[in-house]
């Protein structure tokens, strides 16, 4: 779960991070209300979960009331690489002489947390990491006894960061490292942290990604957690409680499993088709859930053919193919073609169960994935 | 023979009391698992399917002289329960919960390496070896026993090509699921290994997906390590970067690391032949044996 | 450092850990005004570093407004064991049906923290430790992890506590441990925890002892400190900043470092003497430190002759026998003989600087120690 | 020969910067050490006694090649320095500082148990091989080059009874002062098997006090394992219950675990002669050689 950068702000502050001053506005009035608030020169940020938002439009310094309003008009309610802006961040300009990188994330491969600092900032890390990997000093930690203070220092001085700033900066990534780890953070990044001329040290910039499984013990960054406004797909599959990604073919697909779900979506690549969705139903799915399921991806207009395809674990096939069936029950023509493959547990059952005037029934997946992929072609011909 | 697992393997099932722990812990009995106790904190003196109930897992492998558990305690709970069968200590704990928050594996895992404990999960469906004994959720009768070992991120994933295994007469030695998270206990090379030092697994299914370097990790270890033949497959070819599929480590990252095209090169690189289905990997199993 | 009963009390209360409702108390007035307070029956307990307060009289349980005057008169301003009972706790009396104790302490052998239980509350644990070791459930914690949950569950099961507060225990003591762990606790007990008739369970006494190296981040525990008044002389090491330690003997001694001085003392015995105190100045005391140091043991009146010895590493001795000049010349008579040996690094220049009209000089630690002994006796006799 | 350092070990000293720190390196050089670098955070860059000062142990280490430390920094950053010279690896840390928190050194003896690094202290006055190098604070002059090995929990203790050992021409090969407090890294039974393995130390003379059983194990591994004979000395015969005598780890318990009488009892249990006096002690060591 992605916190918006004014959220992450306030947890970084309330953490003694310095942030600029700052007030977010969600009108062009109050945009320059907060910049005469925070003074000129300020930026105005959009926050929508997007990187890049600079060089895509979405950050301007203004020097005076006029241009605050001019960027504010423009920022408030732009598309931002396909996200609406809604609100924006006034926030005082740094006049900085250095910008740095600090963050803290997992590393999968070792399993141990990693704290990184680099002079490099302001720029996309990644790329620094990718073509510059000595410019990012790394410091692995030890979960059990956490972020050692010399750890701190130590990534803060192979870095290379100046040694009138290195004692705080090595501060910052131990406050960094706190919060990541007591907020079961999944990133937190500062980019830049800016170094100004007199030597102060500021977060101009703010991630910080929770993990979704921790959010039962952060209930108030669960409460920060909002719809994805832009896709009512996802706001739906969210709601429904699937794992679900939306692709751009025609092809719908309905497993159990994110790894028989993935190879649904490979063979109707392999098959010559083009996937419309990820869609897991999970594990033990009743029929009502496949109902939902059904519901979901015949709302999506891309779809042009759907395969279903169980292979029943904790799920049973009896009970897919009633959800099936009623699903397509309430129509009185079947919105698009659903080819089912069943397999596993009571799949029998369910074969017998499924009403074939409403389906087409496949005995492997290599067959339901061929035969979908052929009526999507044939609707969308 | 087998690894993990065989029909002397005695099993703890921590949180027997639950909903899917009872559920399961009668499938695992159906199948002939030596389910000998159950360990839930304030159910001590209870039985479950028969099996008698401990307040501890220390308590529960004492008396019933268990050597493996099986984990179906909620998220918020299960890394404690992890914790608990680290310390027992188990020669295995499988553990099925889905959803334990990263950071509490990254701790469960520093304490794993510190036993000799095999850790197999967290979210994988369990480990089975045909005829002897599953501890986990796999369903006991697509299996058939064999000498193809095989080691699995995915679940259904993996019923779908034991399925297509058994069809051909190709039997299991012990089937293995690590589970798709970001942190897990045993991997790919851990499960390799033993299937190498197994005499009875005559070739080994690997079958990979999306996100991290594990796979890619492990093709350099077939490489340089392993005589027995590897067939392998990936899912998530089509997975687009920044989006995870389902499992939370199934995530191609934004600077293009995990993707399925660099697993499978890596592992074509060193002579392991990779299904682009489910059925090919059958058939490449039947060219190598 | 130890805290009283009612600080720890308020330590304890303030992480959760319920306890009966009480009042501090210094006069029979307010007492006995505490009392009506909280209601009868209640418990006056003396506030005094002592253990085994009930069995002195230190604590009395009264039903009414005259017991209550007539406890708090006995007690409060009584000797308890030496010490002056100043302040009494008035609290509510617990009507328990089961007494259980709870501990955390450090075991210095594992080098690990150690959670114990045991039902055996009430009573002195280490008479129970002693005479029956299995009746304490013992869970070592990982220092790197802190304790698990599943530990202190594993200590309740194990100690054979009741199912029905078994939960409610091991919460208290997973509370305790890590309030042991965050305030530096050397040692943390609540003993008894007494179990209510309707399972509700109450820390009915409380005791919290702080590692005095660790006080420098437990600045408000360290407040709690208070002069140990009941001895002149201790207050006054304390101030010097000397380990001091009074014994019951005749023969004063001073010296630099924990096992010398200690062996001092040994030697003192061994040749027929019996030591006055242990007083250890440390390593590179100047010379101002040894003049205190002497003031110190002269204003003890069961001395009768001092025994100085020294063996320099960072302590040099000319700066100590300057000290003892100093602290000699003051008076226009010695007040007890004082019997120098001084080795070590710069001890050939201290021996000369040594006036040795006012102290006797010998070459070793036995024939000091031989000297100062025969002199106490000499001066007793 | 010696143990643990001798002519070759390279040192860090840790602290460099402050008062104590630059005085005992002064002291250290004279003595003929090795001081190859200083670290202290910030002062990277500056010079003491010649001495170059880095900002990280890590970087002290490599740049100067070194493979020991000496701490001298504060308590409360003290553990913190410990964990740093752990981790650079060093394979010998000698802490000098005194009031470390114990719950600081319990972490610290946690994460030493996972490391090969021998670390001697803390409130210690460090470990000397005569003529060779010393590393700590304790006064190279009394020592004299021999084959008596000696251990000890105390500081001017030890120089009381290395003079007396000095002043017979008993000589030591290496002198440990392990320290005073009720955590410490380095114990008895380290260091004694550390003499047992070296062939030019003849005879121990191992310096207990009250507090603690480490005495009584000592004991227990000289009766096991031990041929070098071993002399004793036990300080705090005369110390009541219940007082901490000085070291926050000499204190008889309430129970009256930890007294003289027992840890003597040990000692001469297994043949081990203790002295009444330190005179005595060297008595001993002249007739065990």
């Amino acid at each position: 779960m992605r916190l918006h950068e004014y959220q992450a702000k306030e947890v970084f502050a309330d953490a003694g991070i310095p942030t600029p001053d700052a007030q977010l506005a969600s009108t062009v009035e109050e945009a320059v209300a907060a910049a005469e608030t925070v003074g000129y020169p300020c930026a105005i940020k959009a926050q929508v979960h997007v990187g890049g938002r600079g060089k895509a439009g979405g950050i301007e310094i203004v020097g005076d009331e006029s241009e605050a309003r001019e960027a504010a008009e423009s920022i408030i309610g732009m598309d931002l690489k396909g996200y609406l802006v809604e609100r924006v961040l006034v926030e005082s300009a740094v006049d900085f002489t250095n910008e740095l990188y600090v963050g803290v994330t997992m590393d999968r491969g070792a399993g141990r947390p990693v704290a990184m600092v680099s002079t490099r900032g302001g720029v996309n890390i990644e790329e620094v990491a990718a073509s510059e990997p000595d410019a990012i000093a790394r410091e692995h930690v030890d979960p059990a006894f956490g972020m050692f203070p010399y750890q701190a220092r130590k990534a803060v001085y192979d870095a290379g960061v100046d040694r009138a700033v290195a004692g705080d900066v090595a501060s910052i990534l131990r406050t960094l490292y706190d919060l990541w780890d007591e907020r079961d953070g999944s990133d937190a990044e500062i980019n830049p942290l800016m170094v100004t001329a007199d030597d102060e040290v500021v977060a101009a910039d703010a991630v910080l990604n929770i993990d979704g499984d921790a959010l039962f013990r952060q209930p108030d960054l669960a409460e920060m957690e909002e719809e994805a406004a832009e896709d009512d797909l996802e706001a739906k599959a969210n709601e429904y409680g699937f794992d679900y990604v939306r692709l751009s073919g025609n092809v719908g697909i309905i497993g159990n499993g994110a790894g028989l779900v993935m190879t649904t979506l490979d063979l109707v690549d392999y098959y010559g088709g083009e996937p419309a969705n990820f869609l897991d139903i999970g594990g033990g799915a009743k029929a009502e859930r496949v109902t939902n399921a059904l519901d979901m991806v015949f709302s999506d207009e891309n779809v042009d053919a759907v395969v279903f395809n169980i292979f029943g674990g904790i799920t049973r096939g009896d009970e897919v193919a009633t959800g099936i069936n009623d699903a397509l029950e309430q129509f009185e023509e079947i919105p698009k073609p659903v080819i089912v493959r069943l397999a596993g547990t009571k799949s029998d059952a369910g074969m017998e169960i499924l009403n074939t005037d409403l389906v087409q029934v496949e005995a492997t997946l290599e067959a339901a994935v061929q035969a979908a992929v052929a009526a999507a072609q044939e609707v969308s011909a | 023979m087998s690894v993990l697992v065989d029909e002397d393997t005695r099993v703890v099932v921590q949180g027997i009391t639950g909903g899917e722990g009872k559920f399961h812990t009668e499938q695992m009995l159906d199948y002939g698992t030596n389910v000998v106790a159950g360990a839930v904190p304030g159910k001590g003196g209870q039985e479950v399917a028969g099996v008698p109930v401990y307040d501890t897992v220390d308590r529960a492998a004492r008396a019933a002289d268990a050597d493996a558990s099986v984990v179906f305690v909620p998220p918020a709970f299960a890394a404690d329960a992890l914790f608990e069968a680290l310390d027992a200590p188990l020669d295995l704990v499988v553990a099925i919960t889905e959803g334990i928050p990263t950071q509490d594996m990254a701790r469960v895992k520093r304490a794993e390496a510190e036993t000799d404990t095999h850790l197999v999960g967290p979210n994988c469906p369990g480990v089975i070896t045909p005829g002897a004994a599953k501890l986990g959720i796999l369903p006991g009768n697509i299996f058939s026993s064999g000498n193809v070992g095989l080691v699995s991120r995915s679940g259904t994933l993996t019923y779908q090509i034991v399925d297509n295994l058994t069809n051909r007469g190709l039997g299991q030695s012990t089937a293995i699921g690590i589970g798709g998270d970001p942190i897990i206990g045993t991997d790919f090379i851990d499960a390799l290994e033993l299937f190498e030092a197994d005499r009875d697994t005559h070739a080994v299914v690997m079958c990979g997906e999306i996100g991290g370097q594990d796979e890619e990790e492990a093709a350099r270890f077939i490489g340089e390590y392993m005589d027995t033949p590897v067939a392998g497959f990936i899912a998530g070819r089509t997975a687009p970067p920044g989006k995870r599929m389902g499992h939370a480590g199934a995530i191609v990252s934004g600077s293009g690391t995990g993707t399925a095209e660099s697993k499978i090169d890596a592992l074509e690189g060193v002579g392991v032949p990779v299904g682009d289905t489910p059925e090919e990997v059958a058939d490449h199993v039947e060219d190598v044996l």
